[in-house]
């Protein structure tokens, strides 16, 4: 019988466990943030990468979504979160929808995180 | 997930009760009443002796005679049968209809496809209680008036309308009333007889009878003709062919007489029940109720929250089984339309959360809900920006 | 009477298979799959899982996609939703129609429902040998020809139409071809891959599947669109609104997967069945045989007598169950239409039984028929007057 | 649970055991016969009265109908049968419903059997 399951068990646990959910506490060489809704209405994030020792020692997120977009975040702080900086400079979606089985009419929502991202990488950039 | 799942959707559909399984199975092998209640034979007639005792069992519940009712695959069918039925039967006389943006899809939609047709239809507001105010009815209702369908009782808030008022404007104007009771049929006492309603629908699944099995009750007045809207046979007074399906309908006729006979108990169960939760997260910053305390069925509790995400919200309720909106729509992905006309911003009407009780719900099943829904609170504030967070 | 009851009128309903018994008691009660399949918490996708995987057994036995097919509460809906709906769907382009007068009632009374809307309708008699000529059908097509409906088996003689032709002339016109398949599904081997058929009723309580589910199939094909006759939700595409009823979806994909692995068996058991019925009846004077010996479905054995009026006829068939013309109309006390357009006349076609078969069928219960029969038609030739008497 | 049992237990017997069912044999001082049809394709009846010593010493039926119809015949040759002639005179069609419990749709099937008595009376009336 095809399991209708709607979450996988990646985003089942990033959803009871999201570790780098909050503001990030500490002193960084740079706090780099960016803010991205869909609507006044729709869902929002907000994301932080802390640079320091020229890595990024901290990555941290706040969101309001769907249990997706909470994964994706999560998913993204836990990977970049100890990594070089170049990390920020791009997000790959598609490795994302796989590894959280995003279902198609959903994937528009990690676009919101690329955005964040994007925004971020900006402000590095600028700043480099 | 299923040996631990908590059951609150009982206003999407009820399981089963025992005794109605037992008579449908009696109805389904060779050597059991499964015969076409159509045939002449021996076993057509024992089969249609079956039907015609559980017409009787419905009607018994209703309070009126069982000419009176006719067997559909469910209150979906019979709100479609009913409405478009009456307002093509009557539009030699007038083509306007009144109903409320408030109703259950399969009125909302019916509506709709006969506004394309070339009906006028008047969508009343209801008040913030849920309520359509009967002033406001008398101001809508025209000379050219024909139908007017409100529901008994709303399936997202548990509002119950004053059909009975709401009949005797009708009947004063000369105007058919029909009522979508698919939420009230079986929970809450509806003496037919007594009541002016002219067209009933009703379904078995949402009082512990089998899915796929409905009526529609159709008051024996002068004037309160339908037509059909399939055609292929005798059945059902040429109002609605096909095969009657046997078993559903012994199983539909003995849930009809067993809730009956437990109304009473159940309601204060019910109420037991919702007061429990409400009880347990009435405190929660941010947390609004739908639906006004009072004229509401015990059997459902809807509350929005601020702050908090509607689908990440039905994911952390798990194994609680609740419906997000109205069941019927949510794996549409819209928020509430029925929320929204009662003045809920979309942010409010996507986090809300049906909360529906059976009888077989326990104060364990309620203190479980309310931990859920406590512990997904707080956890979704905690992940959300601070500019979502509650003032 | 039920327990010494001879049961051969499968053709009116069968009873369900014991296996699909089973499959439907594990979706009532409330530890089973009786939840919303449309509701987004655990148990309600547990219900679609068994929904969609019920879908893919009917469409397993079709051989098609589990997306061509819409679950409908029976054949009746399934003809009533693809005649007018596709009637409906394509006015614009033209408003001709053609269909049989030997169609079940649920597709000839649609017909006539459209007539009165305006569509104008061929009524193509069968040859003697109860089939559609390809060429009379052929003269018949016009550029407004917008629809042809002409069932696969006939449910009074079993008769096979040769659908595959017929579809092949409407595929070359621009025509959509309907066939009401209520009494072929799960008997004849249907490959819709390789069929020119755009839309299929079935209904499973005629392969040992629950009464109250049926299906139309729509085959993925541009220009094939229909408009629903019922709203109200998004279930099924939007063209068959209503709760998915899970004990009968889970029934009917059920009996559909048990139909094909039997098929062949079935078939052959059925044609003994037959052929010893009619080696036991066909030296009686004045008997015919409804239906041509060829081309027949072998599950349907319909026969008329002379000097013999129908009802006493079925009264002395008693225990053994059996038809009197088609099951769906013998509570009217009207004569076959189909016998009729055959060609029998009034005192033939009233006198005509459908003995019909199925895979619990015994040579006992055969021999009975026989006995029953035999002795009826003599007992009442005794009684008649001479001037009926057989010459 | 109401039983739809359309032929009651007078029926079925009358059914089985048509024992006036047949021509009359033997020597009577009058045979009045009777023929009366629905219509061309409709129920018929033959109804026979043998008139001997002043009594009806036999009455015989034949008949192509309904069971209702056979049953009404032959509990009609039955109650004649043996007695004064003036039994002919007139048929209690409502006594005869009743006993049979003949459905309301079907009750004109017995105005052909009273039809039938009415022609022999009539003949009786004549010849006497
Ligand atoms: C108020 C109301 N009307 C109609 C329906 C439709 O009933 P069904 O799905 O049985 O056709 C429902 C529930 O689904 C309902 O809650
Ligand atoms: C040929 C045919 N079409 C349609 C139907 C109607 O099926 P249902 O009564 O399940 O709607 C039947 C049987 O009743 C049938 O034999």
């Amino acid at each position: 019988m095809a399991a209708i399951q709607p979450y996988n068990a990646t985003v089942r646990e990033c959803f009871e466990n999201p570790d780098h959910a909050g503001d990030p506490q500490g002193d960084y060489d740079r706090v780099l943030k960016s803010t991205v809704m869909e609507s006044e209405q729709g869902a929002r994030i907000e994301l932080w990468a802390c640079v320091a020792d020229g890595i990024i020692a901290k990555m941290r997120y706040r969101t309001w979504g769907c249990p997706h977009l909470i994964a994706a975040a999560e998913v993204l702080c836990r990977r970049l979160e100890n990594g070089p900086v170049s990390g920020l400079s791009a997000l790959d979606v598609s490795a994302l929808i796989e590894q959280l089985s995003v279902p198609v009419e959903k994937t528009g929502k990690l676009l919101l995180l690329e955005d964040a991202l994007k925004a971020i990488w900006a402000q590095h950039g600028y700043a480099a | 997930m299923s040996n631990k799942a908590v059951y609150l959707d009982y206003a999407a559909t009820t399981p089963v009760d025992p005794r109605v399984i037992e008579i449908m199975q009696t109805c389904l092998s060779l050597d059991g009443h499964f015969a076409n209640p159509a045939s002449i034979h021996a076993k057509g007639r024992q089969s249609a002796a079956l039907v015609s005792d559980a017409r009787m069992r419905l009607a018994n519940l209703l309070n009126t005679q069982p000419e009176c009712l006719i067997w559909t695959s469910g209150a979906t069918e019979s709100n479609n049968l009913a409405i478009q039925g009456a307002a093509r039967a009557r539009a030699h006389r007038g083509r306007h209809l009144i109903t409320m943006p408030t109703e259950h899809k399969a009125v909302i939609d019916t509506f709709k496809a006969l506004e394309k047709e070339g009906f006028e239809v008047s969508w009343i507001n209801p008040g913030a209680d849920g309520l359509l105010s009967l002033d406001t009815l008398e101001n809508e209702l025209r000379a050219d008036t024909q139908l007017v369908s409100v529901m008994h009782v709303n399936n997202e808030t548990g509002v119950i309308q004053d059909i009975s008022g709401i009949g005797l404007l009708c009947r004063e104007q000369g105007v058919v009333f029909h009522t979508d009771a698919a939420q009230s049929v079986g929970k809450l006492d509806i003496d037919l007889a007594n009541l002016p309603v002219d067209l009933l629908s009703l379904t078995a699944h949402k009082f512990y009878g089998p899915q796929g099995i409905g009526a529609l009750y159709i008051a024996d007045r002068p004037g309160n003709g339908i037509v059909p809207i399939m055609f292929g046979g005798n059945q059902e007074r040429r109002l609605r062919p096909g095969t009657l399906p046997v078993h559903l309908i012994a199983g539909a006729g003995l849930a009809a007489t067993i809730a009956a006979s437990r109304l009473n108990d159940d309601t204060r169960h019910l109420q037991v029940m919702r007061d429990r939760l409400w009880d347990g997260i009435k405190d929660i910053e941010g947390l609004t109720r739908n639906g006004p305390d009072g004229n509401c069925y015990a059997g459902i509790l809807n509350v929005s929250v601020d702050g908090v995400e509607g689908e990440s919200l039905m994911l952390g309720m798990e194994p609680v089984c609740v419906a997000s909106g109205s069941a019927c729509n949510s794996t549409s992905g819209e928020s509430s339309y029925v929320l929204r006309a009662l003045g809920r911003n979309d942010r409010q009407a996507q986090s809300a959360v049906r909360f529906s009780f059976g009888h077989a719900t326990t104060s364990d099943d309620i203190d479980m809900a309310i931990a859920r829904y406590r512990w997904t609170v707080n956890h979704l504030r905690a992940i959300a920006p601070r500019s979502m967070a509650v003032s």
